[in-house]
């Protein structure tokens, strides 16, 4: 079944939809109209009193569950309920990285799954996301990131995922900004590439699956936020929103940076603490970074944009906020780093500074699953490594809700398992997981 | 760059603490806890938008630590309270707590 | 002579000390004073860049750090490249060299502005729409072309050689912009004794008051005013004055990140001094006096070189003395631009017409230019404009509709649409914003914790105000910083006063691309169509049609896109909101930020006290966390396994010296001390006598493996606990988090010691020869000094405390003096070890050494998901007692699973080869992928004394698989065949160990 | 004679600011309660400083106040170990610990009229003498490592102290901010 969406991924967009097709003849036709009939992406309409399924959260894991559960599912009596606007969550903060190279094979099959989607994403939704496999560059600096990338990469090759290791000099000819001098406090000793892994365009993501979702009939609600989620004994029957209640067979509740928020209005505490992540831009440069590279040793992550800024991401701040600001020395820490690994940089210039609010569970591993209410699901957690799973993501939660039970790839990410011990344990693995 | 208030140092920058979390967690009696009692004790979190009790640990300083109230929507903090010690009234009265 | 458009006087300039440079290729002369782009505009050369998607022709349009088009390169050679620098704020030094930017093969020819003729077909996002097929087509062929055409400047080639430093300051009040505002809140803020610290962007403080000669403080006019002001500033030892800083970004807690540029614009700078600095403030109190930035307006064809700001053209003349044209036309909804072309036809240019969108314009400034005779166009706009590059005609209409444009010929074209406060600080600080439809601009709404503003940035434009709020600002920051401050005198000034201006968001007349945001190329027919495509959030506007995303972010573009999405959404312009305010204010270095956290200084190197012995001996070192340390001691000739064998063989036949003073050292003292070691390792510890040592394991309260060590019972209430080196300073915080947070009843006191004592270690059966010809007055014998104890004495005349520890199963003392003498000791034990034929050992032998005995490390055979069960560690936890951390952890029912991964020992079936770490263990190598792995191999490597390889790994079931063959995949070569074992190869009864 | 970390380091003198790694000095830890406190004052006629952040010098050395029951009191060298064991005599019974710590902490001296802005190059702490006045003594951060600064009562020489291992990039932090200042 998996297979099968690949399959129809690379398939064209819906014939049955009344999505307008976009290509270089359409633009061109609408080019001698002064690009005055361009439909608009997606409807803006008033929400219904009741849906089959309602779905908590407009950003791209959010837009993606509607897709799917529209697409694969059939069921299209849907809501998107998004507090402010399309994708303005971590969907439109975070730096783009894809990948499926994770160390436990329970991780590495829902982010291979997603990579796989990735990989006709754009025929999919007749919308270019700008997927680019421009390689994922993990540096090892020492034999301690030497066993733990290495062990990546057997496993990895042993579930079928590319992941490859590198000599200094190998990973220098891949990234030639990179500084593999012995002067480095922490010398380059080698590195794991993954071919297949790279970025895509944050924003087109939550708008291709939104024109997407709603071609197939779902409603997308922006600044609509939800108040209050109301159970009926232990079902959830519907939510209250700032524009009224909305009765709801089933809810999923894909709402990144607020989850426990969210949660909490069905009763629920949980495993969840969200904390700002901070990401950076350099002034737009000629081309000159080919990849994306990354070090969790000396925490640093960085690629170059289609539009020529260095994308480049920093860490975690220590603390609980809600306030997308995280602290001055996060940023400094990263950039320290970044001008150590590629000492040209170091006359760039930071050109933007921001922060989003991640949902970091203990093991650092998502939960996409059912909860102790009936009919509320809850897709969290993602820490800092959400957008690479998006499409992956939001297909086995679509099965998730359409079914009431977990698809094979996400059954393992439960939240029983901060109970019984059964832990996937990214972090431990791999120090952070972008 | 948060200014923190040590009630022994005195206001001092963030870098010389470490924050440990949220506060007044109590370690259930391993004896009698179930695993639910030991998963809430371990990893459940109200996580609050708004008002939280945190505790900060001044490790570059007098390596003391102590509880601190803060709103994690403006990173405003409201009290800063030693060890052992319970929130301030005020601050309890506006948490209604 | 500094370029024929420079009048013969007037300015601030040095005509006394010209400077050369070159704009690509050809040189030029400036003066010490100008901006680049002040002497571009002296030589007449408006062409300076080319736009970001069409490669559009782009002139100079503003004289600071709004500008959206003068973006240039420069390369003052070995390396110092700095691409997308604005023009207006390079100032000039003898031998700049700038190049414009993205533009083939020139800045007047430029190939890719073919692109500007295929513009019907490349609206906003028509990137999302096409560029799709074939799939495969994106990643190859369309995206390297959009990226070479996209990105302005070139990267530095080459490291960078400059030098940054740090500033931590705090302050009482940091005023933010030294214009007429400032400077007066910085007065008055000093005054009264507070801590001040003023930074001003430009080059010189004075703000307007360094381009407006029109004014008069206390009749002196404005420079003369400036002088004084700043004379008895400078004089109060309570202030710091901050030039070429810019105040970029405002973080929580009234803490302000500002850069100062140092040495830029110097053609030489002192070696002693750094580029940049960052400094980091923490200020009690803020007043932002950032002033304001003039608004262009928005018509058609509104972006040819030539076409300027008012405000800047006005700028060029009297700060630098310089005409922006011969024959000059002036476009505005307000009066400040009056104040301009009276500037300049005082200066001898011919002002073309004076076009006012308003019908009856009547202000001051107004009268002033009818009473020249300058030709005023009330109730009139442009509609449009020509001149490939640079603008000859500008066509003028009513703007009624009522009448046919008419051609002005002009050689520059000044607009200006009002004025919008420099609301960056205040907004970054989480200040809301008022849209004020008197100013047609945004203002405060209100002021945040620790902020006063000041002057034009809270909207209040005319010098009188601004003075007043200034110091009005100053006494107030000073009061909330606790200081008693009075109003200081007002300087009487005269000024013009200004009429109300029109709101002009857009000339609805003519036809052509109306540029509003001019370094993306976003036009107002782009802001519609995202509209029309549903993108109707100010922000999603934005990302799709990215103006304000440009490197001035938006600071000309900005309000006007609001108004124009306002317009088309039938709604006010506070409506639809605005966009954040994101730091930093203006692009700051990365190597600002990095300082001088470079190379060596980008972390600590902590090196041990006999470091410099073990280089002389040749080691090899390696870095472990920020230790580093010695890996191994080849001898000439010899490869890594050549000596790790040589230093194992040693260790166990005759005798082998190893440094291990990193190890964590926690002294622990307290009537409770043992209780503490019960309550945080798996054993009991209670009965440990004095003298002994014991091992212990500490585990997480989730039941996972933490850190493991050998701790000695030095008193009844005092012990000595080690720990792993990665782990000293985490299992220290780890016991005081315990004993403050969770048991304050316990009486112990913890203290590192981790370098009081340096540790070097002697082993192998010769252990106790090497310690007594290096002297000593302990009795090494096996019945006076067994394993697991330590003794207190002397060696090498060093006072030493000896431990019988062992970590590689032969009998092995370790030797801990104070660390100042570690050097002596290893030398001594070096020397009195010669005849034995002592062998120093690093840590890759220490790590063969201890797999043979299969004991652990942590970190290597642990990863944080590893109990004490799954390494067959049960000995190590008492069943007596109640509770210690991790014991109801470990009873949770995933942790108890019989098909946990468990360590095992693997032999490969072939001795010669050894495991790479970190592979992977399958049961049947034949499967297809993806293949079911059961383990991993946590520790592999090639035993010298067991002459063959070993390994430890975590494998599912492990003990029950022991005798059981295994397969390790390995990539384009057959899987390698492995036995399951017990994970201990040698000396199992440990008879070597109690020798 | 013990092994010095920063000896083969660039030296720090100018102008501006000087600096000098002091000869080994005796360090003990003190962690005392209350009565400990009391009969740590009576044993070795020094006052124990209770108030945060401050010091205190007498006969037998210099106590800084480093936490609420910890200090750390600096003698000559020489003296450290019979300081120590008379404490642990006169203390007996109560709850305290006494942990010689001579070679684990160096100090560096510094002086200068811009020894504040070397120091504020890297250390967060308000130096101002409104702020960090004669005696005031406190544990902070000099770029990544942790130091104890102490303002000696003179007002203008500062004695920083750092653990062995760091002693070798806190002086190179230092000798960084110091080149401008001393020219």
């Amino acid at each position: 079944m998996v297979n099968d969406a690949y399959r129809r991924g690379r398939s064209a967009a819906p014939s049955h939809g009344t999505m307008q097709r976009y290509s270089i003849f359409s633009l061109a036709r609408n080019a001698l109209t002064g690009h005055r009939n361009w439909q608009a992406a997606w409807r803006s309409p008033e929400p219904r009193p009741a849906y089959e399924v309602v779905i908590v959260g407009g950003g791209g894991h959010g837009l993606a569950t509607a897709y799917y559960l529209a697409k694969e599912h059939g069921i299209t009596n849907v809501a998107v309920l998004e507090k402010g606007w399309l994708g303005g969550g971590n969907t439109g903060r975070n730096t783009t990285v894809v990948r499926s190279n994770y160390l436990y094979d329970e991780s590495a099959a829902i982010y291979e799954h997603s990579m796989k989607l990735w990989e006709g994403l754009a025929q999919e939704l007749n919308y270019n996301v700008m997927f680019s496999q421009r390689g994922v560059l993990m540096l090892a600096h020492g034999s301690h990131d030497e066993q733990v990338l290495k062990r990546h990469i057997h496993a990895d090759r042993l579930n079928g995922i590319d992941n490859e290791w590198l000599t200094p000099a190998q990973a220098k000819a891949f990234c030639p900004p990179l500084n593999i001098g012995k002067e480095l406090r922490y010398p380059v000793t080698g590195a794991a590439l993954q071919r297949r892994g790279g970025t895509a365009r944050h924003d087109a993501v939550a708008w291709g699956y939104a024109r997407g979702a709603d071609a197939r009939g779902v409603d997308i609600i922006q600044n609509c936020a939800v108040t209050g989620v109301r159970r009926d004994g232990d079902r959830v029957v519907g939510v209250e929103t700032t524009r009224g209640y909305i009765a709801a067979g089933k809810v999923g509740v894909v709402a990144a940076g607020h989850t426990s928020v969210v949660m909490a209005m069905a009763g629920l505490r949980m495993p969840i603490e969200s904390v700002p992540l901070q990401a950076l831009v350099s002034e737009p440069v000629k081309p000159v970074f080919p990849c994306v590279a990354m070090s969790n040793a000396i925490h640093a992550y960085i690629s170059q944009s289609d539009k020529g800024e260095l994308v480049i991401g920093a860490g975690t701040d220590q603390y609980v906020s809600y306030g997308q600001r995280g602290s001055f020395h996060i940023a400094e820490h990263t950039l320290e780093a970044i001008v150590e690994l590629f000492p040209i940089f170091s006359r760039l210039r930071m050109l933007r500074q921001w922060a989003g609010i991640v949902d970091c569970t203990p093991d650092r591993s998502p939960i996409l699953a059912r909860t102790p209410v009936r009919g509320l699901y809850v897709n969290c957690g993602w820490g800092t490594g959400g957008f690479k799973a998006t499409p992956g993501s939001g297909h086995v939660f679509a099965h998730t809700i359409a079914r009431d039970e977990p698809h094979p790839i996400n059954a393992p990410f439960t939240l029983e398992r901060f109970r019984t011990g059964r832990l996937i344990d990214e972090a431990a693995a791999a120090a952070v997981a972008h | 760059m948060l200014l923190i208030t040590c009630p022994w140092c005195g206001p001092r920058a963030e870098i010389e603490f470490r924050c440990g979390g949220e506060a007044h967690i109590a370690r259930p009696d391993p004896a009698t806890a179930s695993d639910a009692d030991w998963e809430r004790y371990l990893f459940l979190r109200e996580n609050a938008k708004g008002v939280t009790l945190e505790r900060w640990w001044h490790v570059h300083g007098c390596r003391r630590w102590f509880n601190a109230a803060r709103d994690t929507t403006t990173e405003e903090f409201l009290a800063f309270y030693r060890m052992g010690e319970p929130p301030p009234a005020t601050l309890r009265a506006r948490l209604g707590r | 002579m500094s370029g024929a458009w420079r009048l013969p006087r007037g300015g601030r300039v040095d005509r006394a000390r010209p400077l050369r440079f070159s704009f690509d290729g050809k040189a030029y002369t400036g003066l010490t004073g100008d901006t680049l782009a002040a002497a571009l505009l002296a030589n007449g050369v408006h062409l300076v860049a080319r736009s970001f998607k069409y490669h559009r022709p782009r002139g100079i349009l503003a004289a600071g750090c709004e500008e959206p088009n003068a973006l240039v390169q420069l390369d003052r050679g070995g390396g110092r490249e700095d691409p997308n620098l604005r023009a207006t704020q390079v100032e000039l030094f003898d031998g700049l060299v700038a190049t414009s930017q993205n533009r083939w093969p020139s800045l007047s020819f430029d190939l890719a502005a073919t692109a500007d003729r295929l513009a019907p077909l490349l609206p906003a996002g028509f990137y999302y729409k096409t560029f799709m097929w074939p799939a495969g087509w994106w990643r190859r062929v369309y995206e390297p072309r959009i990226r070479a055409a996209a990105g302005l400047g070139r990267s530095p080639s080459r490291p960078d050689p400059d030098r940054y430093l740090h500033r931590h300051a705090h302050c009482d009040v940091l005023v933010v912009g030294a214009g007429p505002a400032g400077l007066m809140a910085a007065a008055a803020a000093v005054m009264s004794g507070a801590r001040v610290i003023l930074a001003d962007e430009q080059a010189e403080p004075g703000g307007a008051l360094l381009a407006e000669p029109g004014l008069r403080l206390d009749g002196m006019d404005g420079a003369a005013w400036l002088a004084a002001a700043l004379g008895e500033l400078t004089a109060q030892p309570n202030l710091t004055l901050l030039p070429r800083t810019t105040a970029f970004a405002w973080h929580d807690h009234t803490y302000l990140g500002l850069l100062e540029r140092v040495t830029d614009h110097l053609a030489e700078p002192p070696p002693h001094l750094p580029r940049q600095r960052l400094w980091r403030v923490r200020a009690r109190q803020v007043v932002l006096a950032t002033g304001a930035i003039e608004r262009p307006l928005v018509f058609p064809d509104n972006d040819r070189p030539g076409i300027m700001l008012a405000s800047a053209a006005r700028t060029y003349l009297n700060r630098y003395g310089v005409r922006v044209g011969a024959r000059v036309a002036v476009f505005t909804n307000n009066d400040s631009a009056y104040a301009t072309a009276l500037d300049l036809a005082a200066a001898g240019v011919t002002i073309a017409a004076i076009v006012d969108c308003r019908a009856d314009p009547g202000g001051e400034l107004v009268q002033r230019a009818r009473a020249v005779g300058l030709p005023v166009r009330p109730g009139a706009v442009v509609t449009g404009t020509q001149g490939r590059l640079r603008i000859n005609q500008a066509f003028v209409a009513p703007l009624d509709g009522g009448g046919r444009s008419s051609p002005v010929v002009c050689d520059a074209l000044l607009v200006s649409g009002g004025w919008n406060p420099t609301l960056h600080l205040h907004s970054q600080a989480r200040g809301r914003l008022r849209f004020d439809e008197k100013l047609w601009a945004y203002v405060p709404a209100e002021l945040v914790p620790g902020e006063q503003v000041a002057g034009a940035c809270a909207g209040s434009f005319a010098l009188a105000d601004a003075l007043r709020e200034g110091a009005q600002a100053g006494v107030a920051a000073a009061a909330a910083a606790g200081y008693r401050a009075e109003l200081p005198a007002l300087p009487a000034v005269e000024a013009p006063s200004w009429s109300e201006p029109a709101p002009l968001w857009r000339v609805p007349l003519g036809r052509g691309r109306a540029w509003v945001d001019l370094q993306n190329d976003v036009t107002a027919k782009d802001l519609e169509l995202a509209l029309r495509e549903g993108f109707r959030s100010i922000e999603h506007v934005k990302r799709y049609t990215t103006t304000g995303m440009g490197t001035d972010q938006g600071k000309t573009a900005n309000v006007n896109a609001l108004a124009i999405v306002a317009a088309g959404l039938g709604q006010g312009v506070e409506a639809v909101g605005h966009t954040t305010f994101r730091p930093p204010y203006t692009p700051v270095t990365f190597g600002a930020f990095a300082g001088a956290s470079r190379e060596l200084q980008l972390d600590p190197l902590r090196r041990t006290p006999s470091h410099a012995h073990a280089e002389a001996l040749g080691a090899v070192f390696e870095d472990v966390g920020q230790w580093r340390r010695a890996r191994y001691f080849p001898q000439p000739g010899e490869d890594m396994q050549a000596a790790v064998g040589r230093e194992c063989r040693a260790a166990r036949q005759g005798v082998g010296l190893f440094d291990a003073s990193t190890l964590g050292k926690i002294d622990l003292q307290g009537a409770d001390a043992a209780e503490l070691l019960n309550r945080v390792y798996t054993n009991a510890w209670a009965k440990l006598t004095v003298g002994r040592c014991r091992y212990g394991l500490m585990l997480r309260d989730d039941g996972m493996v933490l850190d493991d060590g050998v701790t000695a019972r030095l008193g009844p209430d005092r012990f000595h606990m080690t720990t792993t080196t990665g782990g000293a300073a985490r299992v220290l915080a780890w016991l005081e988090e315990w004993l403050q947070c969770e048991w304050p009843q316990l009486r112990v006191f913890c203290t590192s010691v981790t370098e009081q004592w340096a540790a070097i270690g002697v082993c192998g059966p010769k252990a106790r020869d090497v310690i007594r010809a290096a002297g000593t007055d302990i009795d090494l014998s096996r019945e006076a000094f067994p394993h697991m104890s330590f003794r207190d004495g002397s060696v090498a005349g060093l006072p030493a405390r000896v431990f019988r520890i062992s970590f590689t199963g032969e009998i092995a003392f370790e030797i801990n003096v104070p660390s100042g003498y570690g050097g002596a000791l290893w030398e001594a034990l070096w020397q009195a070890g010669q005849p034995f034929g002592i062998t120093p050992y690093g840590t890759e032998a220490m790590h063969v050494l201890r797999a043979e005995k299969g004991y652990i490390i942590v970190g290597q055979e642990t990863d944080g998901t590893v109990t004490p069960l799954d390494l067959g560690m049960d000995w190590m936890i008492s069943k007596a007692k109640p509770d210690f951390i991790g014991k109801r952890g470990m009873a949770r029912p995933d942790l108890a699973r019989a098909d946990r991964k468990q360590l095992v020992g693997l032999l490969t079936r072939d001795p010669t080869v050894v495991l790479e770490e970190g592979a992977q263990l399958v049961e049947d190598p034949a499967q297809s992928l993806p293949m079911r792995m059961i383990g991993h191999v946590t520790s592999a490597y090639h035993s010298a004394n067991l002459g063959r390889s070993i390994a430890l790994g975590l494998v599912q079931g492990g003990r029950e698989r022991i005798g059981q063959t295994l397969w390790v995949p390995m990539p384009a070569q057959p899987a390698i065949a492995v036995e399951v074992t017990r994970p201990v190869f040698l000396d199992p009864e440990n008879r070597r160990l109690n020798g | 004679m013990p092994h010095s970390p920063t000896a083969s380091l660039p030296a720090i003198a100018g102008a501006g600011v000087t600096a000098v790694e002091a000869p080994l000095w005796g360090k003990l830890v003190l962690r005392l309660d209350g009565e400990a406190r009391r009969r740590t004052e009576a044993a070795l006629h020094i006052a124990i400083p209770e108030r945060p952040l401050t010091s205190t010098e007498a006969q037998v050395g210099v106590c800084l106040w480093l936490g609420p029951d910890e200090w750390l009191l600096v003698t000559a060298v020489d003296m450290a170990g019979e300081v120590a064991s008379r404490l642990d005599a006169a203390l007996a019974g109560t709850h305290h610990a006494v942990v010689d710590v001579s070679h684990r902490t160096l100090a560096f001296r510094l002086a200068g009229p811009k020894v504040r802005d070397a120091l504020a190059a890297g250390c967060p702490l308000d130096l101002h003498p409104s702020a960090f006045p004669p005696g005031t003594v406190a544990r902070t951060l000099l770029g990544k490592v942790g130091i104890t600064l102490h303002l000696r009562r003179d007002g203008s020489t500062f004695d920083l102290y750092v653990d062995r291992s760091f002693a070798d990039y806190a002086w190179r932090h230092l000798e960084l901010a110091a080149r401008e200042l001393n020219g």
